[in-house]
């Protein structure tokens, strides 16, 4: 099944792979460091992991909405992002921390 | 395969010399800036080594290589070694995606016992179907070379000039891209070819519908765009770090700004990056608003072949198509190098002659001034093509 | 093959480079690889004939999100962490498992829907994709262009407003 | 013109008023206010009138605009439409609103212009004056009791107006409280009303009645109306209900007039007026009504007879001639009773208006022992105050001769009637004869008493032209209800009841005997006259003599001027009971039993949450974690 030619042959299945690994490792950031802001890069990597399998559709169909939602989502990334760092510069001016582990008050 | 391969080592090959072509104007330029400096400041410059001080570059890049290598105890050795490669990478990344004169169509020969070509052979590392975006986003990388030298040296002065720097550079990227727009608006592409294409035609505006031909003037960018063209020119000396907007290697505030721990090679490297993305500016401004390699109706594709052909035959070429235009090629790329010099000059100029903005006023006026007006200049350039290209039911 | 070859490289260097970034325990070099990463990611995005998105994602992405990132990293002046991962191996499992699981899931579903993505009509490649991505954004998703518009107006104004919250050196005593 | 938007336009107008000025009720500018708010009742009036003059001009057997805006609830078998209709009831009803209405709008921004908070005053007044306009216009009786709250609220924002004094802030409540009682016995009249024929509409309820059969109902229909009863018992304040009116003279004169007097307080012989073909078939209840409203007439009026302040001596009159209105609807009188209500509107908010134009002019000074010869200082309000007593103490050709004469011919003839309640009836009138004429001997005639600080003035235009207004009415506002033995002579027909003939219930017809008729009237006329030469002479002629009367009755006297202590039996039998129990089921009930329970449930909950509340850490990462595993489970659902 897996052969030297299907390896060899790249479409739509290598880069949906590929984005998945990637999707893989930003949510492990977002799950798993403590800083703050590598939580939100992992975030900005899950977001870029997604557009590639978005890219690779919109090749593998001939159709430019997939690059429509790319643009879409870079944007809202873009925004997101700047929202992030300016709360994490407002809690980083409050308590000196970005540790994650400090901001445990939403406990039940 | 065997054309793959040919056109993998020509295009291998163009990037070399190109890269090389941006390295060696380095030398020629801080010549330049030192005498051109020595001159409006009323003296001598270096005048000792060589002719003119000419041997002067050579004793520098000697110095250069001779020096010791220096790395901050404290420091991120591999950051501060990798800070000026990244300085000088998108300098050429950017110059390469320039055209440095027309696209030559090349006939097929036979070499090596195979057939080549035929073949289109361009002046400029590779073609990129939206040069103008790839060169922006390419430069926007400029920040992070600066920034990790300043984080790699681990120095406060450097730390301070990187941020600044980075601070500046996406400060006024905004205003940059904001002004191309016009031109991108203008013109309807992305690529540069085409822009310089159009160009190379006499001016005309279409006036709700009626063509407006302005007799010899060429169709030149900067007729339709001053506006966008100050702003991009401004924009640039922002973004190549130059004076009025060197804050962040502002000697008085800062020692050196980021490169405060550099000396030696690595130092160099920061001056070609500087000095690259003065040329790429320079090119960018020639390409965008001066008809790039061309100046109508003198010099154009169309023409140039024809005034290069007497020399041909003067030196008894035959009249080989190929050969002619790779000529008349080489006298389009002098008239570019000849109008960027010009904005070379330019920049050097106002080094020497404006002083230092104040960190606020810098802001002030990348955000509050320069954006809107560029917002301003892209909203009326758009309408204005909208209100006249539209053909109002003719 | 030369599709093949870059494609490898690509990936090889895309998932080095990521695995880098959620691993440093430097947060700075976390930034920095991830840098690479959208670079990796906007020569892919190339190498699938999406210039435009390619050019934008090195001007946003590359030129201008990761710039603030490092920068506002620098400004905290935060050293290499003693320990960059939450703790608990169990949880620690959990998630690593939990992402893997969603990965794995979501290709499986892509590719299970690879199928019913073909269409034999349009599955051309596009010419000129760059003026036809302007022509559909202005007509067909200008609503949601405009809409993105006011988005950024809101953020924008939202970021200013959180970032003048006085605190830490700025606090008025 | 469209008659929806008519209606709409009639409602909307007050409604707007409301909002604009009780968007700015702290301004201080009563002018303004006071001009939107009367606007505001202007154009209801222009609308109505409108209104009145096309369903006049319909033929008589279809006289009715009915609208249908939309559903308002539509819940099982329960379809409540929100729909308005004006026939010839509400008609005259929309005309009294917001006629006198507008009247005392007007009245009111001369009377209110020292207030603090004018805008608030002229906010809660447009508000009662839409709620009035639901009240009367719904369709059906769940509309109507949406306004008949409503105008509970306004009387209670109204009366506790200034509520900074505490006692008046009381009357409030009392006045709410009451009311709640009788609301709580309305609600009840609705929802047997509604379960035992299915509809809440009045032309469905009085169609579906009569053809359904009679077994199945009487006993239902005469609890469900008595229920109605007791919720007209609170707003109309009859016994033994009547308590809230007499100290709901705390609020603004103007609002006695309009709410206390006029209007609002009607509501309930309104209601049985509407109804009147469906209570025509409860007779038990009739009878009841009929004595209520008669012992209700007479203990208020004798009430009156000892009462020193000029507003209380009102507000038992009020409730006396509501009395009458009862007594009217108890015999079959609908006619009657309108025509009364109507009449009443007319000559009793000219005396509460004449009233707080004497009250201002005294600078607020309500009792009338320091009081007295007001004649010369105040001509006009005289003049019309006299047009109010006459026509209150039924001199003809006034207004309350003819509507007053009517109830009680009626009382007399009726098949519902008899002679006990017209005997009742006509031994009111002499009382309310005596005691008006008591009211303005003391207050206008006579020596003033008041002090030399004291300088009475006459009001300002906009509170004259109302009372002039209000005078002219209440002298010509009976001629539309000529009785026929009269209007043989002058060649006038009987307007009101040929107007509302159709619409309400017919009682069998009695064979008239003009000769008792005219005896009849003859012997109250008299009565009355005699009654209040009577008065003229006790406290003008011979003021001595007074004092003398009041011992001789003694005990009788002290029991009639603390209102035979009813508020106090009420305190004693029925609120310190109620208020003791329920200290008692406090204490011991609901500390013990309740309270525990609920403590026990909430301790029960929260330590069964301690154990989830865990997963509850406050680690972002852990929720982030959550949120995979939800959407791992979820595709992996999807992908099955």
């Amino acid at each position: 099944m897996l052969s030297i030619e299907t390896l060899l042959h790249v479409g739509l299945p290598h880069y949906i792979f590929l984005s998945g690994i990637l999707f893989s490792f930003g949510m492990i950031a977002v799950l798993m460091r403590r800083n703050v802001i590598v939580m939100l890069m992992g975030v900005e990597l899950m977001l870029n992991a997604v557009n590639l399998s978005f890219i690779a559709f919109s090749k593998e169909s001939g159709n430019l909405n997939g690059h429509i939602m790319v643009f879409f989502v870079m944007t809202i990334a873009a925004a997101e992002a700047g929202v992030g760092l300016a709360l994490a510069v407002a809690i980083y001016k409050k308590f000196h921390e970005v540790n994650i582990r400090f901001f445990e008050h939403l406990r039940g | 395969m065997g054309s793959d391969a040919f056109e993998i080592g020509v295009n291998f090959l163009k990037m070399v010399i190109v890269f090389l072509m941006m390295v060696q104007v380095v030398p020629l330029l801080v010549w330049v800036e030192r005498r051109g400096s020595a001159y409006i400041q009323n003296r001598f410059g270096p005048n000792r080594v060589g002719p003119l001080g000419l041997m002067q570059l050579l004793a520098d890049a000697v110095k250069f290589l001779t020096k010791q290598e220096f790395v901050p105890a404290r420091g991120y050795p591999v950051l501060f070694y990798i800070a000026p490669v990244i300085a000088m990478i998108p300098a050429a990344l950017a110059f390469g995606a320039i055209p440095l004169s027309m696209p030559v169509q090349v006939d097929a020969f036979e070499w090596l016992g195979q057939h080549w070509g035929p073949y289109v052979f361009k002046f400029q590392s590779y073609e990129i179907g939206i040069g103008v975006v790839f060169v922006l986003g390419v430069s926007s990388l400029a920040a992070f070379g600066v920034l990790l030298a300043g984080y790699g040296s681990n120095n406060k002065y450097a730390l301070f000039g990187a941020l600044r720097a980075s601070a500046q550079t996406i400060s006024y990227e905004l205003a940059m891209g904001l002004s191309i727009v016009g031109v991108i608006l203008l013109f309807n592409t992305f690529s540069f070819t085409e822009i310089v294409n159009a160009q190379s035609a006499p001016l005309a505006f279409n006036f709700f519908g009626h063509k407006l031909d302005w007799g010899p003037l060429p169709n030149w960018g900067i007729f339709y765009q001053p506006l966008g063209a100050i702003l991009l020119f401004s924009a640039m000396f922002a973004e190549t770090n130059r004076l009025p907007f060197d804050l962040p290697e502002a000697e008085g505030e800062l020692v050196a700004g980021y490169h405060n721990e550099y000396a030696g090679f690595k130092f160099n490297m920061f001056f070609i990056g500087e000095y690259g993305h003065m040329l790429v500016a320079s090119a960018l401004m020639v390409i965008f608003y001066f008809g790039g390699y061309t100046i109508y109706p003198f010099l154009t594709p169309e023409t140039a072949p024809h005034i290069v052909a007497p020399i041909a035959s003067a030196l008894g070429w035959s009249t080989n198509s190929t050969a002619v235009s790779l000529l008349g090629a080489l006298l389009l790329h002098v008239v570019l190098l000849l109008k960027v010099v010009l904005f070379l000059w330019i920049f050097i100029w106002v080094r020497w002659t404006l002083p230092r903005f104040r960190y606020d006023q810098l802001m002030d006026l990348g955000w509050r001034k320069m954006l809107p007006w560029a917002l301003f200049n892209t909203i009326l350039t758009a309408t204005v093509i909208l209100v006249m290209h539209h053909s109002w039911g003719a | 093959m030369w599709e093949a070859i870059a494609f490898y490289s690509l990936a090889i260097f895309l998932i080095y480079f990521a695995f880098k970034t959620i691993t440093v325990p430097n947060p700075i070099h976390a930034a920095l690889y991830l840098v690479l990463t959208m670079i990796g990611l906007g020569a892919a995005f190339f190498n699938l004939g999406a210039q435009f998105i390619a050019g934008v994602q090195m001007i946003v992405y590359a030129g201008a999100v990761m710039v603030l990132f490092v920068m506002v990293l620098m400004l905290f002046d935060l050293k290499a962490e003693l320990r960059a991962f939450s703790r608990g191996l169990f949880s620690g499992g959990l998630k690593v498992m939990s992402a893997a699981l969603l990965a794995g899931l979501a290709i499986g579903a892509a590719n299970s829907s690879v199928a019913i993505l073909e269409n034999p009509d349009s599955a051309k490649p596009v010419a000129d994709v760059t003026r036809q991505l302007g022509i559909l954004l202005y007509t067909k998703y200008l609503y949601a262009f405009e809409a993105l518009g006011i988005l950024l107006l809101a953020v924008a104004v939202g970021v200013v407003a959180v970032s003048r919250i006085k605190g830490g050196t700025h606090a008025q005593h | 013109m469209n008659h929806a938007l008519l209606i709409l336009t009639l409602l909307i107008a007050p409604l707007l008023g409301f909002l604009f000025n009780g968007l700015r009720f702290r301004s201080p500018d009563g002018y303004v206010a006071g001009t939107v708010a009367t606007l505001a009742a202007g154009i209801s009036f222009l609308c109505s009138a409108v209104l009145v003059k096309d369903l006049a001009a319909m033929p008589v057997e279809s006289r009715v605009i009915a609208t249908h805006f939309f559903d308002w609830i539509t819940v099982g078998n329960l379809h409540v439409p929100f729909g308005f209709v004006v026939d010839q009831i509400s008609a005259i009803m929309i005309l009294v609103i917001t006629g006198v209405g507008s009247l005392i709008h007007l009245f009111s921004i001369g009377y209110m212009s020292h207030d603090e908070r004018p805008a608030k005053y002229f906010a809660y007044l447009n508000l009662f004056l839409f709620n009035m306009l639901v009240l009367v216009l719904g369709d059906n009786l769940l509309i109507t009791f949406v306004g008949w709250e409503g105008v509970g609220l306004c009387s209670y924002l109204l009366i506790g107006f200034w509520f900074t004094d505490a006692q008046k802030a009381a009357a409030g409540m009392k006045a709410f409280v009451t009311n709640r009682i009788g609301d709580a016995g309305f609600l009840i009249g609705v929802f047997m009303l509604f379960s035992a024929f299915g509809t809440l509409n009045y032309a469905d309820l009085i169609n579906v009645i009569p053809k359904s059969p009679e077994a199945l109902w009487t006993g239902t229909l005469t609890v469900a109306t008595l229920f109605l009863f007791l919720g007209a018992t609170g707003k109309s304040a009859q016994i033994p209900l009547y308590v809230w009116l007499p100290d709901a003279m705390a609020g603004p004169t103007p609002v006695s007039a309009l709410i206390h007097a006029a209007t609002m307080v009607t509501a309930g012989v309104y209601l049985f007026v509407r109804m009147s073909p469906v209570l025509i078939m409860a007779p038990h209840t009739m009878e009841v009504i009929a004595w209520v409203g008669a012992i209700t007439a007479f203990v208020a009026a004798t009430i009156g007879l000892t009462q020193w302040d000029i507003k209380k001596i009102l507000a038992y009159s009020t409730v006396s001639q509501l009395g009458y209105m009862f007594l009217a609807v108890g015999v079959g009188a609908f006619t009657a009773a309108e025509f009364h209500l109507m009449t009443h509107a007319f000559f009793k908010a000219l005396m509460f208006l004449g009233s707080g134009s004497v009250i201002h002019a005294m600078h607020e000074e309500q009792d009338v022992r320091h009081m007295g010869g007001l004649r010369k200082y105040m001509p006009i309000t005289h003049l019309t105050f006299v047009m109010g007593w006459l026509a209150i103490i039924g001199m003809p050709p006034f207004a309350g001769f003819f509507s007053k004469d009517e109830i009680l011919w009626q009382a007399f003839s009726s098949p519902y009637g008899s002679k006990g309640l017209w005997a009742v009836g006509v031994v009111t009138a002499a009382l309310t004869a005596f005691y008006m004429t008591r009211l303005m001997a003391l207050t206008f005639w006579g020596k003033s008493r008041f002090g030399h600080d004291v300088h009475p003035h006459e009001s300002p235009p906009t509170m004259l032209i109302p009372l002039i207004v209000l005078g002219i009415l209440s002298v010509i506002g009976g001629w539309f209800g000529i009785p026929h033995l009269l209007g043989e002579y002058v060649h006038l027909p009987n307007l009101i009841e040929g107007w509302l003939e159709p619409v309400v219930a017919k009682l069998p017809e009695v064979q008239s005997e003009p000769v008792i008729e005219w005896s009849l009237m003859r012997f109250s006329v008299a009565l009355a006259g005699l009654s209040a030469a009577f008065a003229y002479d006790s406290y003008i002629l011979h003021p001595e003599r007074t004092g003398k009367l009041v011992s001789a009755l003694g005990v009788v006297y002290e029991a009639i001027f603390n209102k035979y202590y009813v508020d106090e039996i009420y305190q004693g039998w029925i609120i310190n009971p109620l208020v003791e129990g329920s200290k008692a089921l406090w204490l011991y009930i609901d500390v013990n039993f309740i309270d525990k329970a609920t403590y026990f449930a909430g301790d029960l909950v929260s330590g069964m949450a301690s154990f989830v509340k865990t997963v509850q850490n406050g680690k972002t990462q852990s929720y982030a974690l959550y949120m995979a595993l939800g959407v791992v489970v979820v595709m992996t659902i999807v992908l099955m």
